[in-house]
């Protein structure tokens, strides 16, 4: 599905097997944190709202491996998945998803804010496009502080409308910030096609307004995400700046907790669903030798069992203090 | 006699306005097929067509401007605002385009339009999508202000809204949307309460309640407890408007009561109630027994947990206890 | 100095002597308009600030002269030219820069405010950039009337930096608004070159995000404005819709009341001020005899009369009564 | 001794706070070669060079989004919004990133930056480039507010804005800047002034006089002149930051007073000094031998004319009356 004339180098074949089964790993821990949210969601557990990572986990596994930890990541409302695969504890996570105290914004921010600054991650936001101009600050404080880090910012697709889309991108650009500018494109914003939202087909052509390199790639194929994110990243810290990745993907639940999906097919899902990424990137580590079927499962269920205990951390975990409320506006 | 939601009361409000004048039509995010993130337009896209339930991309600050420009050249935009935080994101083309347009033009230009958006806290949405920035909006000279209580006033004040020539901001409380509870008798025929006049709800004279909102709604519960409990006589006065805003109501009442506690959901510091306490502590001073008291959010960005959502938004019991302070029995 | 390949007939070949003859009018009376409004400001008789227009006269009228009386313009902080080219009335104008209560907008708005309405032109703004979605909204009102009317949004190289640029043009893009986006690049925005403020070398490259026609033209040439603009226009009454037009033109002048130019260079300016738009034209229109040198004079020496008679008149005009101050804020 | 203009001083504060620290740096419009719209960073661009006086395009949104995740990141960024009226076109960023982060990602986060921006009428700027938007941002909780009122303060405020780890709005107010006859002593060495104490800028008997940033300025030639002229005895307390906000400060000078009149130059429906009148009124309500009045702007956008300007903005005159009408003198 590439489009555009990279030479990307295949640095994915030369990760140890170890690295290659962690991404593995990451994704169906994404994939079934989001089925054990929804469960909650169903129980009505999840207060206000959440939005789903289901589908889309070769864009944050495959990104966020071909970064280092120092790194930083700007994430966005359909936050788990860059949450996790940048390293979050999944009970922590979990906790926050129910308002308790001990999760990663002491039951402060939930879904839409989760934030781990531990591991870099400058978190969720829930204003759509909010976080692009931020990812441009953390990456000028890697310039300024020169400490050779890189910054991916990730939005939609229908965040790609937001004028901040377009600041964010020139600045950036102008200042050659090493910041990764990578849009997952999954069709749609809220209801809204990325036909009826945009007049071109594809939202990388919009490099052409900033002189940087725009770049579409398939981004439920874990392997080509983690490839060119590798090689952008590089050019970053090289100090070639900023660069438009647009990752085309699909969700496949609803928008957010209620969602009929009026706006499009079952057909349109299933075939999408064909796509599935896990199983894209898994039959290619068992056609490459590098694990077994039975491998395979071993993972997913480890997977399963680390999402059942953080489901059952996060139950057993008591609700904050409501003298907490007034506290952490500001800092001394 | 039927009775309906204030969500329906407003979809019905819109329904007729639109079929009323081919002037007025609405764009905002989602509303088409989808039906806007809560509901309220579903079906219209169906009855009045993409061309005037205008569908638009994830971009507030043209959607709003595109409003103001076709206001200026003739329409009566509706625009729809999914959350009224993301008001921020446009907050430009509100807060010096519409609201400026006509006076920096000496008078010379109409600016007929509504922003109606959700707004107001209690669903769990944490700090970017439960805010109440009805402060912000009515210290904005141009624009006017709105914040129906219930489902007949709504109706009512929308299609006022939607006829007044200047930028209104409809703020329409996300908890009142679809709560039976506050069903109400709407009649079907269209109707308009004025925009700027303020309503006592309930009258009493003990003590003057003076709220906006959903608190309108949670000041008449605790008033008719404390009536059915403590005989003690609250009259609760819904300003409807907070801009214009209809202070002589509101003397009016303290003038028979002596004492008033103002309720709201913004956060306390800087919230509109200041102007409310400091227009009474001015010109209805001779009439205060006790000091004016403010019931409202704590200042503190709106927390995502249940436990603390609840303890930062004005409670019954809060109100309950400043009412009880203020008339000394606390 | 056109680059890209359009088709655009010579339209301007068929208009009548008399309108060939009024462009070269209203660029002159927006030149010396500009002379006596900086008498003015050095006279210290301009409260706050203002942007004079002198060296893109071309720009204005020749845009403007391109659509019709009942088209709608909406204009910048720069907006003197875009005014006069309209049709305003002088005198008025004049009167509103003194603050006089008989001006456009009764003294309230002054030189970053004048609209008017009666003109179609729907005002400058204090806002850089703040009018692109005005003016898709404008033409969204035509779009709904079916009236057949076009808008020409003018902005700054500078406000093409701004978020509202991109949803704007988005906007308009996605519904096919009749709206034709001119970007008056003068080279800078206030001190700022629009070498340092982008990355790219062309504005109008900015309409590949979009999927709109984006044409660079010699903004200094009134006739290729004049036909790139009627060009556009029809293509917009028979809804194609929106294009990004970059007018390649320069200020001659200090971006507002004080600017000492640190940022170009005497050199520079003087270049520019070699493509005075003006010059050319008149040199055009005698080469091609349409008027004589005599002629020339007469009509400048007309236009300075006029000017000078609004000076009188705005001198002479009273200042608004203090009564009207809160007047005007709200409509009936 | 040497005296400094306002402008003086905070340029001279942005000077030794960069020298001190590193992490230090600003960013906004035309502010490196150019030296900024009024001229207050010339001279820096030169001195600290384009990576640490960073010119960005016009480009608001971006500009404090940047500042934003800086300052997550480790450092101090300084941001120059032109006019405060563009902050408006950032005010997501402001409002809900800026001020939020903290908060909503639970106390784990920091975001020490400085937003300063030139604010206030009284130059013909008209209605887009001379408001007076402090309550718009003291609603907001989260972000500090300072707004000096002289060339001493604005040094020692500045020094302990960069230095706070919160996002602060620094209000310069444009008529200040260089009028020399608000010319000061102003040490050369750095000192802080903490943010959220006021000051007694005259102390008096009579009435309180509570001010802001150019309006104390004002204050004080009116209780000068009054003590002067009529033996009234004004005390005139400068709030210096409005949030956090000295009430103490002001609820103790009414104590002695009985009286209070609030200037401030914004407009009045909704402006800053309700919070503080209510507050006095909730918990001074004691004190008060009259009815507490505000003297602020007129409720209309900016206009451009001197003559209207000059009768929409608080007046000497103004000042009097009302100083006097609560004094039953008038
Ligand atoms: C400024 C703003 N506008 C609108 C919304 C409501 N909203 C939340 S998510 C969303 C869709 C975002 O689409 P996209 O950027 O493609 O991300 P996706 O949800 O597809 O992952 C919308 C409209 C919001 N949160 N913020
Ligand atoms: C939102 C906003 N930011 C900044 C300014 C200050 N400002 C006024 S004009 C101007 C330069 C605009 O440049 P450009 O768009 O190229 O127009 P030009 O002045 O060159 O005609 C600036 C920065 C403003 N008025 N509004
Ligand atoms: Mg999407
Ligand atoms: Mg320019």
């Amino acid at each position: 599905m590439k489009e555009n004339n990279f030479k990307i180098a295949n640095k994915f074949e030369k990760l140890s097997r170890d690295k290659k089964i962690e991404m593995l790993r990451k994704m169906y821990k994404i994939r079934h944190f989001e089925v054990e949210v929804d469960k909650f969601v169903l129980r009505g557990m999840i207060y206000g709202t959440c939005h789903l990572y289901t589908g889309e986990e070769a864009s944050a596994v495959g990104a966020i491996s071909a970064i280092d930890e120092t790194d930083y990541i700007v994430s966005t409302h359909r936050g788990h998945g860059h949450c996790i695969a940048k390293g979050a504890d999944l009970n922590i996570m979990m906790a926050e998803l129910l308002g308790k105290g001990n999760g990663y914004c002491k039951g402060k921010g939930g879904s839409m804010h989760i934030a781990d600054l531990d591991s870099n991650n400058l978190g969720a936001n829930g204003i759509v496009g909010g976080g692009l101009g931020i990812a441009a600050g953390a990456a000028l404080t890697c310039t300024l502080k020169k400490n050779n880090r890189v910054v991916i910012g990730f939005f939609g697709d229908g965040a790609s409308n937001e004028g901040l889309f377009h600041e964010a991108l020139n600045l950036a650009s102008i200042w050659k910030l090493p910041v990764i500018y990578l849009c997952e494109n999954n069709q749609y914003g809220m209801s809204t096609s990325v036909k009826e939202s945009m007049n071109i087909d594809r939202v990388s052509k919009r490099a052409a307004s900033y002189g940087i390199d725009g770049i579409t790639i398939d981004g439920n194929n874990v392997i080509e995400v983690y490839n060119t994110v590798s090689h952008f990243a590089k050019r970053c810290r090289e100090g070639v700046g900023t660069v438009l990745i647009e990752s085309l993907t699909y969700r496949w639940r609803g928008h957010s907790k209620h969602d009929s999906q009026v706006y499009r097919t079952k057909e349109e899902v299933e075939e999408w669903k064909k796509l599935d990424p896990i199983k894209k990137y898994k039959e290619y580590l068992i056609e490459n030798k590098l694990i077994t079927e039975e491998e395979d499962k071993e993972i997913e269920n480890t997977a399963i069992k680390e999402i059942k205990n953080a489901v059952a951390f996060a139950e057993k975990s008591e609700y904050p203090d409501i003298s907490e409320v007034e506290k952490d506006v500001y800092s001394d | 006699m039927r009775e309906l939601t204030y969500l329906e009361a407003i979809k019905e409000a819109i329904r007729q306005v639109m079929k009323e004048n081919e002037d007025v039509f609405m764009l905002g995010e989602d509303i088409g097929l989808y039906g806007g993130s809560f509901g309220l337009t579903r079906g219209l896209f169906e009855e009045f067509g993409k061309d005037r339930i205008r569908n638009t991309p994830i971009a507030e600050a043209a959607l709003i401007g595109a409003a103001v420009g076709s206001a200026v050249t003739g329409m009566r935009p509706i625009a729809e605002l999914m959350f009224s935080d993301f008001s921020t994101v446009a907050w430009d083309q509100i807060v010096n385009q519409a609201a400026k347009i006509r006076y920096q033009f000496g008078g010379k230009a109409k600016v007929p339009m509504v922003i109606r958006t959700a707004h107001g806290g209690g669903m769990g949405f944490a700090a970017q999508h439960s805010q109440s920035l009805e402060a912000l909006f009515a210290h904005i000279p141009g624009l006017k202000v709105v914040m129906p209580s219930c489902p007949y006033d709504a109706k009512g004040l929308f299609i006022a809204s939607v006829y007044d020539n200047n930028p209104v901001i409809f703020l329409e409380h996300k908890i009142l949307y679809n709560n039976k509870k506050y069903s109400q008798h709407v009649p079907e025929e269209m109707y308009t309460i004025p925009l700027g006049k303020g309503e006592v709800k309930k009258s009493g004279k003990d003590l003057t309640l003076v709220a906006t909102s959903y608190m309108v709604q949670k000041s008449l519960e605790v008033a008719n407890e404390l009536k059915d409990k403590m005989q003690i006589d609250c009259e609760v006065v819904d300003l409807r408007t907070i801009k214009p805003l209809d202070i002589d109501l509101v003397i009016e009442s303290v003038k028979k009561t002596g004492r008033l506690v103002c309720v709201e959901e913004a956060c306390s510091f800087g919230g509109f109630m200041g102007e409310v306490a400091s227009q009474v502590a001015e010109f209805g001073f001779d009439y205060l027994d006790a000091p004016i008291v403010r019931v409202a959010s704590k200042n503190c960005p709106v927390p995502y947990s249940y436990v603390l959502e609840q303890e930062m938004i004005p409670s019954s019991d809060r109100i309950k206890e400043n009412i009880l302070k203020v008339l000394g029995k606390a």
